[in-house]
Protein backbone atom coordinates (compact mmCIF):
# COMPACT_ATOMS: atom_id res chain seq x y z
CA UNK A 1 0.00 0.00 0.00
CA UNK A 2 1.36 3.29 -0.80
CA UNK A 3 1.70 5.84 1.72
CA UNK A 4 3.04 9.93 2.08
CA UNK A 5 6.28 10.37 3.38
CA UNK A 6 7.93 13.80 3.82
CA UNK A 7 11.55 14.00 2.98
CA UNK A 8 13.64 16.73 4.07
CA UNK A 9 17.48 16.85 3.07
CA UNK A 10 20.36 18.24 4.61
CA UNK A 11 23.94 18.85 3.48
CA UNK A 12 25.48 17.06 0.57
CA UNK A 13 22.22 15.03 0.32
CA UNK A 14 20.33 18.53 -0.02
CA UNK A 15 22.68 19.32 -2.90
CA UNK A 16 22.72 16.12 -4.55
CA UNK A 17 18.70 15.71 -4.13
CA UNK A 18 18.33 19.57 -5.66
CA UNK A 19 16.02 20.42 -3.10
CA UNK A 20 15.48 20.73 1.19
CA UNK A 21 12.65 18.86 1.19
CA UNK A 22 10.46 16.68 -1.23
CA UNK A 23 6.75 14.31 -0.56
CA UNK A 24 7.27 11.15 -2.22
CA UNK A 25 4.32 8.41 -2.33
CA UNK A 26 5.97 5.10 -1.59
CA UNK A 27 5.72 1.73 -1.14
CA UNK A 28 8.90 1.09 0.96
CA UNK A 29 8.31 -0.32 4.28
CA UNK A 30 11.09 1.17 6.17
CA UNK A 31 13.70 3.55 5.59
CA UNK A 32 16.20 1.06 4.16
CA UNK A 33 14.10 0.55 1.56
CA UNK A 34 13.50 4.54 1.29
CA UNK A 35 16.79 5.49 1.01
CA UNK A 36 17.35 2.59 -2.03
CA UNK A 37 14.79 4.25 -4.26
CA UNK A 38 15.99 7.61 -3.48
CA UNK A 39 19.28 7.03 -3.72
CA UNK A 40 18.76 5.76 -7.41
CA UNK A 41 16.42 8.80 -8.43
CA UNK A 42 19.26 11.02 -7.01
CA UNK A 43 22.28 9.60 -7.51
CA UNK A 44 23.08 10.23 -3.82
CA UNK A 45 27.01 8.68 -3.25
CA UNK A 46 26.65 8.52 0.75
CA UNK A 47 26.37 4.24 1.78
CA UNK A 48 23.24 3.50 4.16
CA UNK A 49 26.30 2.56 6.92
CA UNK A 50 27.54 6.15 6.92
CA UNK A 51 23.60 7.66 7.15
CA UNK A 52 21.91 7.64 10.30
CA UNK A 53 17.88 7.78 9.74
CA UNK A 54 15.34 10.04 12.11
CA UNK A 55 11.76 9.61 11.56
CA UNK A 56 9.78 12.38 13.11
CA UNK A 57 12.25 14.15 14.49
CA UNK A 58 14.04 11.44 16.63
CA UNK A 59 16.51 8.63 16.10
CA UNK A 60 15.28 5.42 14.21
CA UNK A 61 16.56 2.45 12.89
CA UNK A 62 16.47 1.79 9.68
CA UNK A 63 14.24 -0.90 10.25
CA UNK A 64 11.47 0.99 11.45
CA UNK A 65 8.16 0.43 9.94
CA UNK A 66 6.81 3.51 8.28
CA UNK A 67 3.83 4.87 8.56
CA UNK A 68 1.56 7.36 6.31
CA UNK A 69 2.40 11.11 7.13
CA UNK A 70 5.48 10.05 8.82
CA UNK A 71 8.68 12.41 8.03
CA UNK A 72 12.23 11.08 7.59
CA UNK A 73 15.48 12.57 7.60
CA UNK A 74 18.51 11.13 6.56
CA UNK A 75 21.98 12.27 8.65
CA UNK A 76 25.00 11.99 6.91
CA UNK A 77 28.36 12.08 9.01
CA UNK A 78 27.84 14.97 11.30
CA UNK A 79 30.74 17.75 11.87
CA UNK A 80 29.77 20.13 13.85
CA UNK A 81 32.18 22.34 16.47
CA UNK B 1 20.77 24.21 31.29
CA UNK B 2 20.88 25.16 27.64
CA UNK B 3 21.39 23.96 24.45
CA UNK B 4 20.99 26.33 21.38
CA UNK B 5 21.27 26.56 17.57
CA UNK B 6 21.67 30.41 16.78
CA UNK B 7 21.54 32.05 13.17
CA UNK B 8 23.13 35.00 15.38
CA UNK B 9 26.81 35.53 16.52
CA UNK B 10 27.73 33.92 19.72
CA UNK B 11 28.25 36.72 22.95
CA UNK B 12 30.70 34.82 24.93
CA UNK B 13 30.13 37.14 27.93
CA UNK B 14 26.91 36.73 27.94
CA UNK B 15 26.29 33.29 28.01
CA UNK B 16 29.59 33.60 31.32
CA UNK B 17 26.84 35.47 32.95
CA UNK B 18 23.74 32.60 32.71
CA UNK B 19 26.13 30.55 34.29
CA UNK B 20 27.17 32.74 37.42
CA UNK B 21 26.36 31.09 41.07
CA UNK B 22 27.94 32.05 44.74
CA UNK B 23 27.87 28.39 45.10
CA UNK B 24 30.30 27.48 42.18
CA UNK B 25 34.15 27.60 42.71
CA UNK B 26 35.03 26.74 38.97
CA UNK B 27 33.99 27.76 35.65
CA UNK B 28 35.63 26.07 32.11
CA UNK B 29 34.30 27.04 28.81
CA UNK B 30 35.35 26.08 25.75
CA UNK B 31 35.30 27.91 22.24
CA UNK B 32 35.39 26.53 19.07
CA UNK B 33 36.72 29.25 16.25
CA UNK B 34 36.73 29.26 12.49
CA UNK B 35 40.28 28.64 11.66
CA UNK B 36 42.13 29.67 7.79
CA UNK B 37 43.30 25.65 7.46
CA UNK B 38 41.91 22.21 7.71
CA UNK B 39 43.54 19.19 6.66
CA UNK B 40 45.70 20.96 4.64
CA UNK B 41 43.71 23.84 2.43
CA UNK B 42 43.48 27.09 3.23
CA UNK B 43 40.05 27.91 4.37
CA UNK B 44 37.99 31.42 3.58
CA UNK B 45 34.90 31.13 5.54
CA UNK B 46 32.16 27.71 6.34
CA UNK B 47 28.78 27.25 6.31
CA UNK B 48 26.90 25.31 9.23
CA UNK B 49 23.75 23.52 8.62
CA UNK B 50 21.83 22.08 11.27
CA UNK B 51 18.20 20.14 11.70
CA UNK B 52 17.09 22.25 14.12
CA UNK B 53 14.73 20.19 15.82
CA UNK B 54 16.80 16.90 16.48
CA UNK B 55 19.80 19.30 17.23
CA UNK B 56 17.94 20.20 20.10
CA UNK B 57 16.88 17.61 21.36
CA UNK B 58 20.20 15.60 20.60
CA UNK B 59 21.99 18.81 21.92
CA UNK B 60 19.69 18.67 25.58
CA UNK B 61 20.18 14.55 25.63
CA UNK B 62 23.99 15.67 26.11
CA UNK B 63 23.68 18.56 28.49
CA UNK B 64 21.41 15.91 31.38
CA UNK B 65 23.93 13.05 30.72
CA UNK B 66 26.68 15.73 31.90
CA UNK B 67 24.51 16.97 34.76
CA UNK B 68 23.83 13.01 35.46
CA UNK B 69 27.31 11.70 35.08
CA UNK B 70 29.41 15.11 36.05
CA UNK B 71 29.31 17.06 39.84
CA UNK B 72 28.42 20.28 38.41
CA UNK B 73 26.40 23.40 39.01
CA UNK B 74 24.98 24.29 35.18
CA UNK B 75 25.79 23.72 31.67
CA UNK B 76 25.07 26.07 28.22
CA UNK B 77 25.84 25.25 25.25
CA UNK B 78 25.03 27.29 21.85
CA UNK B 79 26.39 26.45 18.50
CA UNK B 80 26.23 28.48 15.30
CA UNK B 81 23.97 27.69 11.81
CA UNK B 82 24.67 29.77 8.84
CA UNK B 83 27.81 31.57 7.12
CA UNK B 84 30.77 32.09 9.07
CA UNK B 85 34.11 33.72 8.39
CA UNK B 86 37.42 33.28 9.67
CA UNK B 87 37.94 34.18 13.81
CA UNK B 88 34.25 33.45 14.20
CA UNK B 89 32.51 31.71 17.27
CA UNK B 90 30.91 28.50 16.28
CA UNK B 91 30.53 26.65 19.11
CA UNK B 92 30.39 27.86 22.85
CA UNK B 93 30.13 25.55 25.73
CA UNK B 94 29.92 26.83 29.57
CA UNK B 95 30.39 24.73 32.67
CA UNK B 96 29.97 25.80 36.50
CA UNK B 97 31.05 23.37 39.36
CA UNK B 98 31.57 23.48 43.13
CA UNK B 99 35.48 22.13 41.98
CA UNK B 100 37.61 22.60 39.07
CA UNK B 101 37.91 18.77 37.75
CA UNK B 102 33.76 18.32 37.49
CA UNK B 103 33.82 21.64 35.24
CA UNK B 104 36.69 20.42 32.76
CA UNK B 105 35.43 16.89 32.04
CA UNK B 106 31.84 18.05 31.76
CA UNK B 107 33.30 20.43 29.65
CA UNK B 108 35.16 18.58 27.02
CA UNK B 109 32.31 15.92 27.74
CA UNK B 110 30.13 17.61 26.00
CA UNK B 111 32.15 19.04 23.60
CA UNK B 112 32.92 15.74 22.05
CA UNK B 113 29.76 14.42 22.06
CA UNK B 114 28.30 17.16 19.94
CA UNK B 115 31.18 16.95 17.49
CA UNK B 116 30.13 13.03 16.82
CA UNK B 117 26.13 13.04 17.64
CA UNK B 118 24.58 16.58 17.37
CA UNK B 119 23.02 17.07 13.65
CA UNK B 120 25.05 19.69 12.35
CA UNK B 121 27.14 20.11 8.87
CA UNK B 122 29.97 22.06 8.17
CA UNK B 123 30.74 23.18 4.81
CA UNK B 124 34.49 24.33 4.09
CA UNK B 125 35.10 27.28 0.70
CA UNK B 126 38.80 27.13 -0.41
CA UNK B 127 41.03 29.50 -1.73
CA UNK B 128 41.22 27.73 -4.56
CA UNK B 129 37.61 28.11 -5.04
CA UNK B 130 36.61 24.68 -4.36
CA UNK B 131 34.26 23.70 -1.42
CA UNK B 132 33.34 20.84 0.25
CA UNK B 133 30.92 19.01 3.08
CA UNK B 134 33.52 17.91 5.99
CA UNK B 135 33.07 14.24 6.34
CA UNK B 136 30.79 13.23 3.40
CA UNK B 137 33.19 11.28 1.79
CA UNK B 138 32.54 10.29 -1.32
CA UNK B 139 31.63 6.77 0.17
CA UNK C 1 52.10 34.44 26.81
CA UNK C 2 51.21 36.26 30.30
CA UNK C 3 51.01 35.83 33.75
CA UNK C 4 49.83 38.82 36.17
CA UNK C 5 49.08 38.96 39.57
CA UNK C 6 46.16 42.10 39.65
CA UNK C 7 44.89 43.92 42.47
CA UNK C 8 42.01 45.09 39.92
CA UNK C 9 39.04 43.25 38.98
CA UNK C 10 39.56 40.56 36.27
CA UNK C 11 37.97 41.92 32.71
CA UNK C 12 37.61 38.06 31.30
CA UNK C 13 36.41 39.12 27.86
CA UNK C 14 39.21 41.79 27.63
CA UNK C 15 41.70 38.67 28.17
CA UNK C 16 39.93 36.11 25.76
CA UNK C 17 40.39 38.43 23.14
CA UNK C 18 44.19 38.70 23.54
CA UNK C 19 44.41 35.06 22.68
CA UNK C 20 42.32 35.52 19.42
CA UNK C 21 44.10 33.65 16.10
CA UNK C 22 42.83 32.64 13.09
CA UNK C 23 45.33 29.91 12.99
CA UNK C 24 43.30 28.62 15.99
CA UNK C 25 40.71 26.40 16.61
CA UNK C 26 40.09 26.06 20.05
CA UNK C 27 39.84 28.36 23.17
CA UNK C 28 39.49 26.97 26.64
CA UNK C 29 39.43 28.91 29.48
CA UNK C 30 39.09 28.51 32.90
CA UNK C 31 37.97 31.17 35.87
CA UNK C 32 38.10 30.17 39.72
CA UNK C 33 35.41 32.14 41.63
CA UNK C 34 34.69 33.16 45.01
CA UNK C 35 31.96 30.25 46.29
CA UNK C 36 30.08 30.97 50.19
CA UNK C 37 31.02 27.67 51.45
CA UNK C 38 34.39 25.84 52.29
CA UNK C 39 35.36 22.73 54.46
CA UNK C 40 31.84 23.04 56.14
CA UNK C 41 32.03 26.54 56.75
CA UNK C 42 30.01 29.76 55.70
CA UNK C 43 32.46 31.97 53.97
CA UNK C 44 31.51 35.70 53.48
CA UNK C 45 34.63 37.00 51.75
CA UNK C 46 38.58 36.52 51.04
CA UNK C 47 41.77 37.96 51.02
CA UNK C 48 44.70 37.19 48.45
CA UNK C 49 48.07 37.52 49.36
CA UNK C 50 50.79 37.62 47.07
CA UNK C 51 54.74 37.36 46.93
CA UNK C 52 54.30 39.44 44.00
CA UNK C 53 57.85 38.98 42.04
CA UNK C 54 58.23 35.21 42.70
CA UNK C 55 54.92 34.43 41.90
CA UNK C 56 55.25 36.08 38.52
CA UNK C 57 58.71 34.12 38.07
CA UNK C 58 56.65 30.95 39.15
CA UNK C 59 53.77 31.64 36.97
CA UNK C 60 55.77 32.75 33.91
CA UNK C 61 57.69 29.07 34.22
CA UNK C 62 54.75 27.42 34.48
CA UNK C 63 53.32 29.19 30.84
CA UNK C 64 56.49 28.11 29.69
CA UNK C 65 56.10 24.43 30.25
CA UNK C 66 52.32 24.29 29.45
CA UNK C 67 54.04 26.09 25.91
CA UNK C 68 56.73 23.40 26.11
CA UNK C 69 54.68 20.48 26.63
CA UNK C 70 50.70 20.90 24.67
CA UNK C 71 50.52 21.73 20.68
CA UNK C 72 48.81 25.68 21.39
CA UNK C 73 49.61 29.03 20.69
CA UNK C 74 48.74 31.26 23.05
CA UNK C 75 48.25 31.16 26.92
CA UNK C 76 47.03 33.90 29.86
CA UNK C 77 46.60 33.63 33.77
CA UNK C 78 45.86 36.09 35.84
CA UNK C 79 45.42 36.03 39.58
CA UNK C 80 43.77 38.19 41.77
CA UNK C 81 45.38 40.15 45.16
CA UNK C 82 43.37 42.05 47.64
CA UNK C 83 39.85 41.56 49.23
CA UNK C 84 37.22 39.38 47.15
CA UNK C 85 33.28 39.19 47.64
CA UNK C 86 31.15 36.19 46.82
CA UNK C 87 31.32 35.61 43.45
CA UNK C 88 34.16 37.37 42.01
CA UNK C 89 36.81 36.28 39.53
CA UNK C 90 39.92 35.17 41.63
CA UNK C 91 42.16 34.11 38.54
CA UNK C 92 41.55 33.48 35.03
CA UNK C 93 43.59 30.56 32.90
CA UNK C 94 42.78 31.26 28.97
CA UNK C 95 44.40 28.87 26.16
CA UNK C 96 43.86 29.05 22.40
CA UNK C 97 45.59 25.84 20.16
CA UNK C 98 44.71 24.57 16.71
CA UNK C 99 42.93 21.62 18.25
CA UNK C 100 40.88 20.98 21.48
CA UNK C 101 42.58 18.46 22.94
CA UNK C 102 45.78 20.87 23.78
CA UNK C 103 43.61 23.52 24.93
CA UNK C 104 41.86 21.38 27.53
CA UNK C 105 45.13 19.90 28.97
CA UNK C 106 47.82 23.17 29.13
CA UNK C 107 44.65 24.95 30.35
CA UNK C 108 44.24 22.01 33.61
CA UNK C 109 47.99 22.12 34.09
CA UNK C 110 48.35 25.87 34.01
CA UNK C 111 45.60 26.15 36.97
CA UNK C 112 46.54 22.63 39.01
CA UNK C 113 50.61 23.80 39.00
CA UNK C 114 49.09 27.67 39.96
CA UNK C 115 47.43 26.24 42.92
CA UNK C 116 50.16 24.10 44.33
CA UNK C 117 53.06 25.91 43.28
CA UNK C 118 52.98 30.33 43.01
CA UNK C 119 53.23 31.84 46.43
CA UNK C 120 49.59 33.37 46.98
CA UNK C 121 47.60 32.75 50.17
CA UNK C 122 44.18 32.98 50.53
CA UNK C 123 42.74 33.65 53.73
CA UNK C 124 38.62 33.14 54.45
CA UNK C 125 36.39 35.29 56.41
CA UNK C 126 33.90 33.34 58.30
CA UNK C 127 29.80 34.20 59.04
CA UNK C 128 31.14 33.70 62.70
CA UNK C 129 33.66 36.29 62.67
CA UNK C 130 36.41 33.88 62.51
CA UNK C 131 39.00 33.74 59.54
CA UNK C 132 41.79 31.78 58.79
CA UNK C 133 44.69 30.99 56.56
CA UNK C 134 44.13 28.39 53.97
CA UNK C 135 46.48 25.18 54.50
CA UNK C 136 48.25 26.83 57.06
CA UNK C 137 47.16 24.24 59.76
CA UNK C 138 48.70 24.54 63.02
CA UNK C 139 51.16 22.43 62.58
CA UNK D 1 80.54 36.93 61.63
CA UNK D 2 77.00 38.58 61.90
CA UNK D 3 75.27 39.98 58.40
CA UNK D 4 72.46 41.56 57.77
CA UNK D 5 69.09 39.89 55.90
CA UNK D 6 66.17 41.35 55.49
CA UNK D 7 63.06 39.38 56.12
CA UNK D 8 59.54 39.44 54.08
CA UNK D 9 56.77 37.82 56.02
CA UNK D 10 53.45 36.92 54.30
CA UNK D 11 50.06 35.49 55.13
CA UNK D 12 49.81 33.59 58.36
CA UNK D 13 53.96 34.14 59.27
CA UNK D 14 53.43 38.05 58.59
CA UNK D 15 50.40 38.01 61.26
CA UNK D 16 52.14 35.98 63.92
CA UNK D 17 55.75 38.03 62.99
CA UNK D 18 52.58 41.55 63.45
CA UNK D 19 55.30 43.20 60.99
CA UNK D 20 55.34 42.35 56.95
CA UNK D 21 59.62 42.91 56.70
CA UNK D 22 62.44 43.15 59.05
CA UNK D 23 65.76 43.42 59.13
CA UNK D 24 67.99 40.98 60.61
CA UNK D 25 71.74 40.64 62.01
CA UNK D 26 72.24 37.04 62.35
CA UNK D 27 74.80 35.01 62.23
CA UNK D 28 72.66 31.98 60.72
CA UNK D 29 74.59 29.91 57.44
CA UNK D 30 71.39 29.26 55.62
CA UNK D 31 67.73 29.87 55.94
CA UNK D 32 67.22 26.70 57.94
CA UNK D 33 69.21 28.45 60.74
CA UNK D 34 67.76 31.56 60.60
CA UNK D 35 64.43 30.27 60.68
CA UNK D 36 65.10 28.28 63.55
CA UNK D 37 65.66 31.60 65.48
CA UNK D 38 63.01 33.46 63.88
CA UNK D 39 60.84 31.45 65.00
CA UNK D 40 61.72 30.88 68.48
CA UNK D 41 61.48 34.98 68.77
CA UNK D 42 58.30 34.96 66.79
CA UNK D 43 56.11 32.05 67.75
CA UNK D 44 55.99 30.85 64.45
CA UNK D 45 53.82 27.68 64.37
CA UNK D 46 54.47 26.19 60.93
CA UNK D 47 57.00 23.63 60.94
CA UNK D 48 59.80 23.71 58.74
CA UNK D 49 58.57 21.23 56.45
CA UNK D 50 55.60 22.73 55.57
CA UNK D 51 57.56 25.79 54.52
CA UNK D 52 59.71 26.94 50.93
CA UNK D 53 62.45 29.20 50.80
CA UNK D 54 63.09 31.94 48.70
CA UNK D 55 66.28 34.28 48.74
CA UNK D 56 66.51 36.61 46.54
CA UNK D 57 63.02 36.45 44.77
CA UNK D 58 63.60 33.00 43.83
CA UNK D 59 63.37 29.41 45.72
CA UNK D 60 66.17 28.21 47.18
CA UNK D 61 67.44 25.26 49.54
CA UNK D 62 67.48 25.34 53.24
CA UNK D 63 71.13 25.11 53.29
CA UNK D 64 71.77 27.48 50.79
CA UNK D 65 74.62 29.94 52.08
CA UNK D 66 73.41 33.01 53.05
CA UNK D 67 75.12 36.06 52.24
CA UNK D 68 75.00 39.83 53.34
CA UNK D 69 72.54 41.67 52.27
CA UNK D 70 70.59 38.75 50.86
CA UNK D 71 66.51 38.87 51.27
CA UNK D 72 65.09 35.82 52.45
CA UNK D 73 60.97 34.79 52.55
CA UNK D 74 59.99 31.81 54.02
CA UNK D 75 56.96 30.59 52.00
CA UNK D 76 53.91 28.87 53.62
CA UNK D 77 52.16 26.06 51.96
CA UNK D 78 50.36 28.24 49.45
CA UNK D 79 46.64 28.12 48.28
CA UNK D 80 45.97 30.09 45.04
CA UNK D 81 42.93 29.94 43.10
Amino acid sequence: MKKTIQVQYFAILREQAGTAAETVQTEAENPGELYQTLRERHGFTLEPAQLKVAVNDDFAPWDAVLADSDRVVFIPPVAGG
Amino acid sequence: MRFEISSQPIDPAELRRTLENIRAGACVTFEGWVRDFNEGRTVLRLAYEAFDTLAVKEGERILEEAKRDFDIFDICCVHRSGVLELGDLAVWVGVSAQHRGAAFDACRYVIDEVKTRVPIWKKEFYEDGDSGWINAGAG
